[in-house]
């Protein structure tokens, strides 16, 4: 029942957003939708997983992860785009549009999070392409159009590709189970898969296709091109969405459908081609970060940075389950910090370009410190909980003795380090290249004072209902990764 | 007891510091076919100068005040370190090798201050090059005192001269020999002589120690001479004690014979050399350096 | 004792917390004092801890996994702590002098209050940490305080520069000692050092460990070739700062290094000792022969730090060597030199560092060309920089000597070793040694000659003025420090007994070395006779002075610019040494039009850092080019190729999948 | 009979999916895209009648409407409306595209040969067919520098995926088959929205005039 209203909620706000006070709509609505949220982690932690719809939809430890991540940051950024907007003129239209779209955009994603059943879910990442392409090119100037083009058609071939695949992993279990919908059910095919009704032939060529497809989506290199130009042109609060909830959702797929192929024993090849593609993409985005020229675009490929992060966490299994989870968590709230703080900064200063942005201590001192603290925390610094995650994987990396890997991981960490801090360091210092105080309104620089708040404190103390999901995560809902 | 023997020996540097000096200046002056000022002479000097009042630069600090009776101190207090005929030094309870050579350093860095302090280009000019030539003399010596060292297997100036002189002829060896021609070498720059430095001239040029002391006069020339001399009437008599020492009355003797003749040695070497350009003058260590590494070496290879 | 320790640190926090509150000025003093009262109760808790060889853990769980805070203290840890609450209840007291400065130019203050009291809490921390994983997160928190405070003068590139350069250097850093961590996790399934403790590793395997430890905590400690970044970094942060990260951050390095060596890995061949023992020769080399050359002040310090933690190796490559060799008195003996010159050097680079911050403070100059004459304005900073530089020099009666002795005493022990390659060595690193020491002199004569003596060179320090009393008790503090531990060697021993087991049968004056047992220093003995001497001489002998002016040729025009210059004093040595420090010089001469007649000629000479610029520009350079090469292939803006790599993907990996 | 009728259009699905690669007109290329579409319509109708599956005749019904109707014309309409030039303009001339093709098809026997596939009903060959014309499609979209060409290039690609359905399973779920059409359909609209902002915001669709990302 939580489920359904859960998805009823936004498709709600896609009503309310034809009417006049719709900002405040959509802060109320996903206010609840965040209640529950909460609510649905409380009951998953009691029962374990819990079904609607016939089973078509459910919530098990890693959706209710994914839903968590995309309440609380849809909530924090509906409170975000209300000065926002304002601040970038967007008109009534456009303003209609954007909360059409961005609920739109919530709902797919949390059908995404909640479909027990892999069609509806591809639906659902099909869905959030289609509604973010407009969002991608909001501001309707040619490289906006440029990228929303790039986005539409990039991630549509990739999730095309996902599409064959989930058709042949249909295929591969057809024969045993039939040719209902419900074998596309995750608890079917694991069972499927565990009692070995399942031609793994097929499975492999499935999971080789989803992992392409969907990996598009997520940003693994190099699949990752569109990346870049989508995050860097969305308006931030879509941005910070994004990058911090989108790319989760792609990746939880991958890990889903790898889970299937685990179970049936060929583990090595789910392993491995997660750990490549994701070492692969650490160490472009490092090499990409060295230099750039625009801080919106480097945010983005620092998503793809940590995104490879995470997929090469969950080749390494076991532990590493834990904490590719633990660092898609972190991810997302440090992303959305980096992606608001931004925002703040493009709004008062209507400029993306890295060069001509100095000494923004003078200009927007708090900004600035919001900013210089979240690109330590997004490098991995501590005390911030990228750092703890980073450590795990490195160590989980250790364990299973993926020595190459994680040496490569490395150095991809450190050019990503030293790219990100040179670029910041140039904006945040030096004789202000702005006059006068150009410090945004303060609820604009209160998400992201939320966020830093929630990125700090995660780095030393993680609360016991969030460890219970990664555990649970870890040991039963990923165990064949 | 102890405590005069220690005194005793003590004095005697400190009084044949400046006879030392003329003999070498003697010597010299000899070899030239000149007559050269008598063996007293520098005594007549210095209490000459003791007795004059000193003139000091308006620009000067404490340090300058200060500076000759520390460098005097110093000098003396390393003295206590050197046994002459006795192993019973003031200092034999704590008389390490590395320990002296640091102590002589203090010394060095208050006359390089000295230099500096009167804001004059000559005492600048002085420092700096003597703190190079310290510098550059500090390995050469090090290694030198460290072959001495392991030969005897002890740190302990006082050590040293007693084991010495329980075994005189069995610690000479060749690697003692390069040992002490390279302490020699680095006595003759430390103690500002030819071919390093000229103590005879001040030539802006090629002046090292005098352009330090450019601008002392009266009692603070006195001191610092006189402590410039102890210092090289410290290191013959560190090279004089090295060789074949023997305790007592018949040591003592023994021990003059030494000195004098290193300070005839040094009178040779000064008047058959020309001084070395500055820049040189590293070439010239280099080759004290690589004496004590000989003798280093050879003293593995004798083992 | 604990809870003094406690209620120190609580001091320190509720001070910074509560500053927050006062306006500017008050904020600072209770800021600082009350840092500095929480650093003197930690100080003496971790005494009296040492004293009573007071061992205790203290462990909190956290949910995120192989996490757990725990606290330790132990000989090793309280006597690190003892040194960084000793630099930082000097430093505090300093600070409330300093400080104002930052009130004057208007800066956040209150915010750099908080950033320094935090600093010395992380440092603590990173001291007592008992947890890989909780040891790294304070470890960086301490990386990053500091990093903020490097670059605090935000608007200034060199800072931005500066601290750019540090928090990279230490983020690779940090990458290592991670490495290092998880490799002994690997084997003792935890991240406790007691379980890292308790292992016994195959020597291979202790060899990386041991490596990845020295580069990662090397590139802190600014060992050469991982020092580039000191030399910009201590300079440009704040003076009380500099001489924090200086003093003890840099010592938290050597401090790990300890544990991972005789604590973790005690099984470390001789190799790896020689190994050590020549990279500390080489930096305390290198990093003195830059020293004398630089004209920065700071700089200056900064690369004699580089040079002092090269001799703090050295005394740790001879521990790791008589540790293999069995040599164990030895390897006591040895160990406590490192540690006493590790809080030798913590004294008197702290007091060099606040010296010249009081210098930078009243003549808002480093530069020492400018300088000069200091002496007469500021008579004290003059006495108490003269005090640090005749220990830093290692001069008798000064504490650096004792703990330099006993390098040389160790280094010369070694031809008791059975090991050929140790016994031919070990003289020529003495004979290095002894050239650092010969530098080291020339460095500090030239730093304090041409700063504080002759005549002002410039209007900066013409018009210099004394600092205030707050900074003159900060830097007595450390000064006294340096002559009591000269004086009283024997109270370090009594302290690090815990750690070395060493128990010298001396008393608190005397040191003996391990020859023979007879060789032995002592610089109360030394002083009095100085002292003695100097009294006589100067009671006998009358300073009775005529005041003149300086002999200037006779030509009645003294000009101060006729004074020897900071270039031209280390010159001899640079032209000496141009093979490595490879001078460049640049000389600018304005003609009339006579051509024999020079109207007015520049002369600038300057040195190459040749790591940055044969090692590291060509690397970075490399990896930049080959990055912007791949970047410019790979994200050509064409969609068409973008597609390409997604079908080249899609049919590289179905084939991966075919042939498996 | 019947199955061999269905493997017949199939083959010719591949067939019209190379004419679309040969193709040089614009025109050409979306009217052999119609008919790939009528083909696997009638492949999948044939299909339907033989295993008697309802919801298969849906689909087919769907992808006669969809997509050898609405979006052909949709894509004439744009094309028209927007004044674009008839030609197609690629990266590799048309004679390699088509000898391309042919590799492609054998790297797809080759792929699955040694998974030994065959559906209840179709033989062996159909799933190599549609991994190749699946390939084809991506291959039309890396080589073809038009808009509008690339949209043809996908929408190859997504027959193919049918193809592969209807041969594999015989379709999938009915919902999730829906949302495959609706998806499809709406993805279309937004990308014939794009091409429209583009001809007005760059008075081309020429892709190769869209790097302004480049680094």
């Amino acid at each position: 029942m939580e489920l359904i209203v859960l998805l009823f909620i936004p498709l709600l706000g896609m009503v309310a957003s034809f009417l006049p006070k719709r900002e405040y709509a959509f802060l109320v609505l996903s206010g609840i939708d965040l209640g529950i949220g909460v609510e649905i982690c409380r009951k998953v932690l009691e029962e374990g997983r819990i079904f609607a719809l016939s089973n078509y939809l459910f919530a098990d430890s890693l959706s209710v992860l994914l839903i968590l991540i995309i309440t609380v940051l849809s909530f924090l950024a509906g409170i975000y785009s209300i000065p926002y907007l304002s601040a970038e003129n967007v008109n009534e239209k456009a303003k209609s549009k954007f909360y059409f779209l961005i609920n739109a955009f919530i709902f797919s994603m949390l059908l995404t999070a909640v479909s027990n059943n892999l069609g509806i879910l591809w639906v659902g990442i099909e869905a959030t392409t289609l509604s973010t392409a407009f969002l991608v090119s909001f501001y309707k100037n040619p490289p906006s159009l440029e990228a929303g083009w790039k986005y539409l058609i990039i991630c549509s071939v990739g999730i095309a590709f996902a599409l064959f695949g989930i058709v042949i992993l249909f295929f591969s279990v057809a024969p045993y189970l039939g040719y209902e919908a419900d074998v596309l059910n995750w608890t079917n095919l694991m069972s499927a898969a565990t009692s070995n009704k399942i031609n793994i032939n097929l499975a492999k060529l499935a999971f080789a296709f989803a992992l392409i497809g969907f990996g598009t989506k997520m940003g693994l290199a190099p699949m990752h091109t569109w990346l870049p130009d989508a995050h860097s042109q969305a308006p931030s609060p879509v941005s910070a969405l994004l990058s911090g909830v989108l790319l989760n959702c792609a990746a939880a797929s991958i890990l889903r459908i790898g889970n299937v192929l685990g179970a049936t024993g060929e583990k090595e090849i789910v392993s491995n081609l997660l750990i490549f593609f994701g070492t692969l993409s650490v160490f472009l985005a490092g090499l990409f970060l060295l230099k750039q020229k625009d801080y919106k675009r480097m945010f983005a490929f620092s998503s793809m940075e940590h995104m490879g992060l995470i997929a090469m966490s969950s080749g390494f299994g076991g532990m590493g389950i834990f904490a590719a989870m633990f660092h898609m968590l972190n991810h997302a709230f440090t992303k959305s910090l980096l992606f608001m703080s931004a925002g703040n900064v493009l709004c008062s200063l209507h400029t993306r370009e890295i060069e001509k942005i100095r000494g923004l201590f003078k200009t927007m001192p708090i900004t600035a410190f919001l900013l210089g603290l979240g690109t330590l925390a997004i490098t991995g610094t501590p005390p911030f909980n990228i750092f703890s995650s980073e450590f795990l994987i490195i160590t989980s990396g250790f364990v299973t003795h993926h020595l190459w890997a994680v040496g490569i991981a490395l150095a991809g960490l450190t050019m990503v380090f030293a790219g990100l801090g040179f670029h910041v360091t140039k904006m945040l210092f030096g004789e202000p290249s702005f006059e006068g105080n150009r410090e945004v309104s303060f609820i604009q620089l209160l998400t992201p004072v939320i966020l830093l708040i929630i990125v700090l404190v995660g780095g030393i103390y993680m609360c016991q209902p969030v460890e219970e999901l990664l555990n649970d995560i870890q040991n039963n809902v990923l165990r064949f990764v | 007891m102890e405590v005069l023997i220690g005194i005793v020996q003590l004095l005697l540097i400190v009084i044949l510091a400046p006879g030392v000096n003329a003999v070498i200046h003697k010597t010299k002056c000899l070899i030239r076919g000149q007559k050269g000022p008598s063996i007293l002479q520098p005594y007549r000097d210095i209490y000459k100068l003791l007795n004059k009042r000193s003139v000091i630069s308006d620009t000067a600090s404490w340090i300058s005040r200060f500076a000759p009776y520390i460098i005097f101190s110093v000098s003396v207090v390393a003295a206590a370190f050197i046994p002459v005929f006795s192993s019973k030094t003031l200092f034999h309870f704590s008389s390490d090798v590395i320990g002296f050579t640091y102590l002589m350093a203090l010394g060095t860095l208050f006359l390089t201050l000295y230099g500096l302090d009167q804001g004059s280009a000559f005492g600048g000019l002085g420092s700096s090059r003597e703190v190079t030539i310290a510098a550059l003399a500090e390995p050469a010596m090090m290694i030198a005192i460290f072959t001495v060292c392991i030969m005897n297997g002890t740190s302990s100036i006082s050590e040293i001269f007693t084991k010495l002189s329980v075994h005189p002829l069995q610690a000479f060896s060749v690697s003692s020999v390069f040992s002490l021609l390279a302490l020699l070498m680095v006595a003759i720059a430390e103690s500002a002589r030819i071919p390093v430095d000229n103590p005879e001239t001040h030539l802006e040029l090629t002046m090292v120690h005098e352009a330090m002391i450019l601008e002392a006069s009266g009692r603070d020339l006195a001191l610092i001479e006189l402590g410039s001399l102890i210092k090289q009437a410290i290191f013959i008599s560190f090279i004089a004690s090295a060789i074949f020492p023997i305790s007592g009355l018949l040591g003592f003797i023994w021990y003059l014979l030494k000195v004098f003749s290193i300070a005839i040695l040094i009178g040779f070497i000064e008047i058959s050399n020309a001084k070395l350009r500055f820049f040189r003058v590293p070439d010239f260590l280099a080759v004290a350096f690589t004496l004590s590494v000989i003798s280093l070496i050879v003293h593995y290879l004798e083992v | 004792m604990i809870n003094l320790f406690v209620v120190g640190i609580s001091a320190v926090l509720l001070g910074a917390a509560l500053q927050l509150t006062l306006p500017k000025k008050a904020s600072l003093k209770l800021n600082y004092l009350s840092t500095a009262f929480g650093s003197l109760l930690v100080l003496t808790s971790s005494f009296l801890m040492l004293l009573k060889g007071y061992s205790n853990t203290f462990s909190f769980f956290s949910p995120i996994p192989l996490l757990k805070v725990s606290f330790h203290f132990d000989s090793l840890s309280e006597f690190f702590t003892f040194v960084i609450s000793l630099v930082a209840l000097s430093s505090a007291i300093y600070s409330v002098g300093y400080v104002e400065e930052l009130v004057e130019e208007k800066k956040n203050v209150k915010l750099f209050n908080l950033l320094y009291s935090f600093f010395f809490v992380s440092m603590i921390l990173v001291v007592t940490a008992w947890n890989g994983f909780y040891f790294l997160i304070v470890w960086e928190l301490m990386s990053v305080l500091s990093y903020m405070m490097v670059s605090f003068d935000y608007k200034n590139r060199e800072n931005e520069f500066a601290g750019y350069l540090y928090i990279l250097m230490t983020h690779l850093g940090t990458a290592f000692i991670v490495i290092s961590f998880v490799l002994l996790f690997l084997k003792a399934g935890t991240f406790d050092f007691n379980s890292f403790e308790k292992l016994s590793l195959s020597p291979q395997y202790a060899l990386i460990v041991a490596l990845c430890a020295l580069i990662g905590f090397g590139m802190k400690a600014g060992i050469v070739p991982f020092h580039i970044w000191l030399p910009y970094a201590h300079p440009v942060a704040p003076s009380n700062v500099s001489a924090l990260m200086s003093g003890v951050m840099i010592k938290t390095a050597i401090y790990m290094l300890l544990r991972f060596y005789f604590s973790f890995l005690p099984n470390l061949g001789i190799n790896f000792g020689i190994f050590i023992l020549t990279l500390g020769t080489l930096s305390a080399l290198i990093g003195i022969t830059y020293s004398f050359m630089q004209k920065d002040l700071k700089r200056l310090l900064a690369y004699s730090s580089i040079e002092n933690i090269g001799i703090i190796f050295m005394g740790l490559g001879l521990t790791i060597i008589f540790n293999a060799t069995g040599h164990q008195t030895l390897r006591d003996f040895t160990l406590v030199g490192v540690l006493f010159h590790t809080v030798n050097h913590a004294s008197f680079k702290g007091l060099l560092f606040l010296a010249s911050g009081a210098v930078l403070k009243s003549c808002h100059t480093k530069n020492i060309e400018k300088l000069g004459g200091l002496i007469k304005k500021m008579p004290t900073t003059a006495l108490l920089f003269l005090i640090g530089s005749m220990a830093i020099c290692a001069l008798p009666p000064f504490n650096g000597f004792m703990s330099e002795w006993i390098v040389y005493q160790s280094l010369l022990s070694t031809f008791k070793l059975n090991n050929e390659t140790v016994r031919l060595l070990s003289p020529l690193f003495a004979a290095a040694l002894a050239v650092t020491g010969g530098l080291a002199l020339a460095t500090f004569v030239k730093a304090f000659g041409i700063s504080f003596l002759g005549n002002p060179r410039s209007k900066h320090s013409e018009n210099a003025e004394e600092v205030d009393t707050f900074m003159k008790t900060g830097m007595w503090i450390l000064a006294l420090t340096c002559i009591i531990f000269g004086i009283f060697p024997g109270l370090i021993f009594k302290l690090t007994e815990g750690f070395t087991g060493y128990v010298p049968t001396d008393n608190l004056f005397h040191l003996t070395s391990l020859i023979d047992g007879k060789s032995s220093v002592s610089n109360a003995a030394v002083l009095t006779a100085l002292l003695t001497v100097f009294t006589i001489s100067y009671l006998l002998i009358k300073a009775d002075r005529t005041v003149y002016e300086t002999w200037d040729c006779g030509l009645n025009e003294y000009n101060p610019k006729a004074q020897y210059t900071a270039t031209g004093f280390s010159q001899p040595i640079r032209r000496i040494f141009s093979l490595i420090l490879k001078p460049v010089r640049r000389v600018d001469v304005r003609r009339k039009a006579f051509k024999y007649y020079t109207q007015q000629m520049k002369v600038e000479e300057e040195v190459t850092p040749i790591f940055e610029k044969y090692l590291y520009l060509p690397t970075a350079l490399s990896i930049t080019k080959t990055a912007d090469f791949v970047r410019s292939k790979i994200h050509c803006g064409n969609i068409n190729a973008y597609l390409f790599y997604i079908a080249l993907t899609l049919i590289a990996t179905l084939i991966y999948i075919n042939v498996r | 009979m019947e199955v061999k009728l269905a493997e017949f259009f199939i083959a010719l699905a591949v067939f019209f999916s190379i004419t679309i690669v040969a193709s040089n007109r614009l025109f050409l290329g979306i009217k052999s895209y119609a008919l790939q579409s009528l083909s696997i319509a009638a492949a999948t109708t044939l299909i339907a009648s033989i295993e008697n599956i309802s919801h298969l005749f849906v689909s087919a019904l769907l992808m006669l409407i969809v997509k050898a109707c609405i979006i052909p014309l949709l894509l004439f309409y744009v094309t028209k409306k927007l004044n674009i030039q008839r030609k197609i303009e690629t990266n590799v001339t048309i004679f390699d595209s088509v000898i391309f093709c042919a590799l492609i098809v054998v790297f797809s026997y080759f792929l699955v040969a040694k998974f030994n596939l065959s559906s209840r009903v179709l033989g062996f060959n159909v799933i190599p067919l549609s991994i190749s014309v699946i390939i084809i499609g991506l291959f039309i979209m890396v080589t073809r520098r038009k808009a509008i060409t690339q949209i043809l290039g996908f929408l190859t690609l997504e027959n193919g995926i049918f193809m592969a359905e209807i041969a594999s399973t015989h379709g999938m779920p009915v919902f999730v088959e829906l949302g495959i059409f609706m998806d499809v359909l709406i993805g279309v609209i937004i990308a014939g929205i794009f091409v429209y902002r583009m001809s007005e915001t760059f008075n081309d669709i020429d892709t190769e005039k869209l790097t302004s990302f480049k680094e």
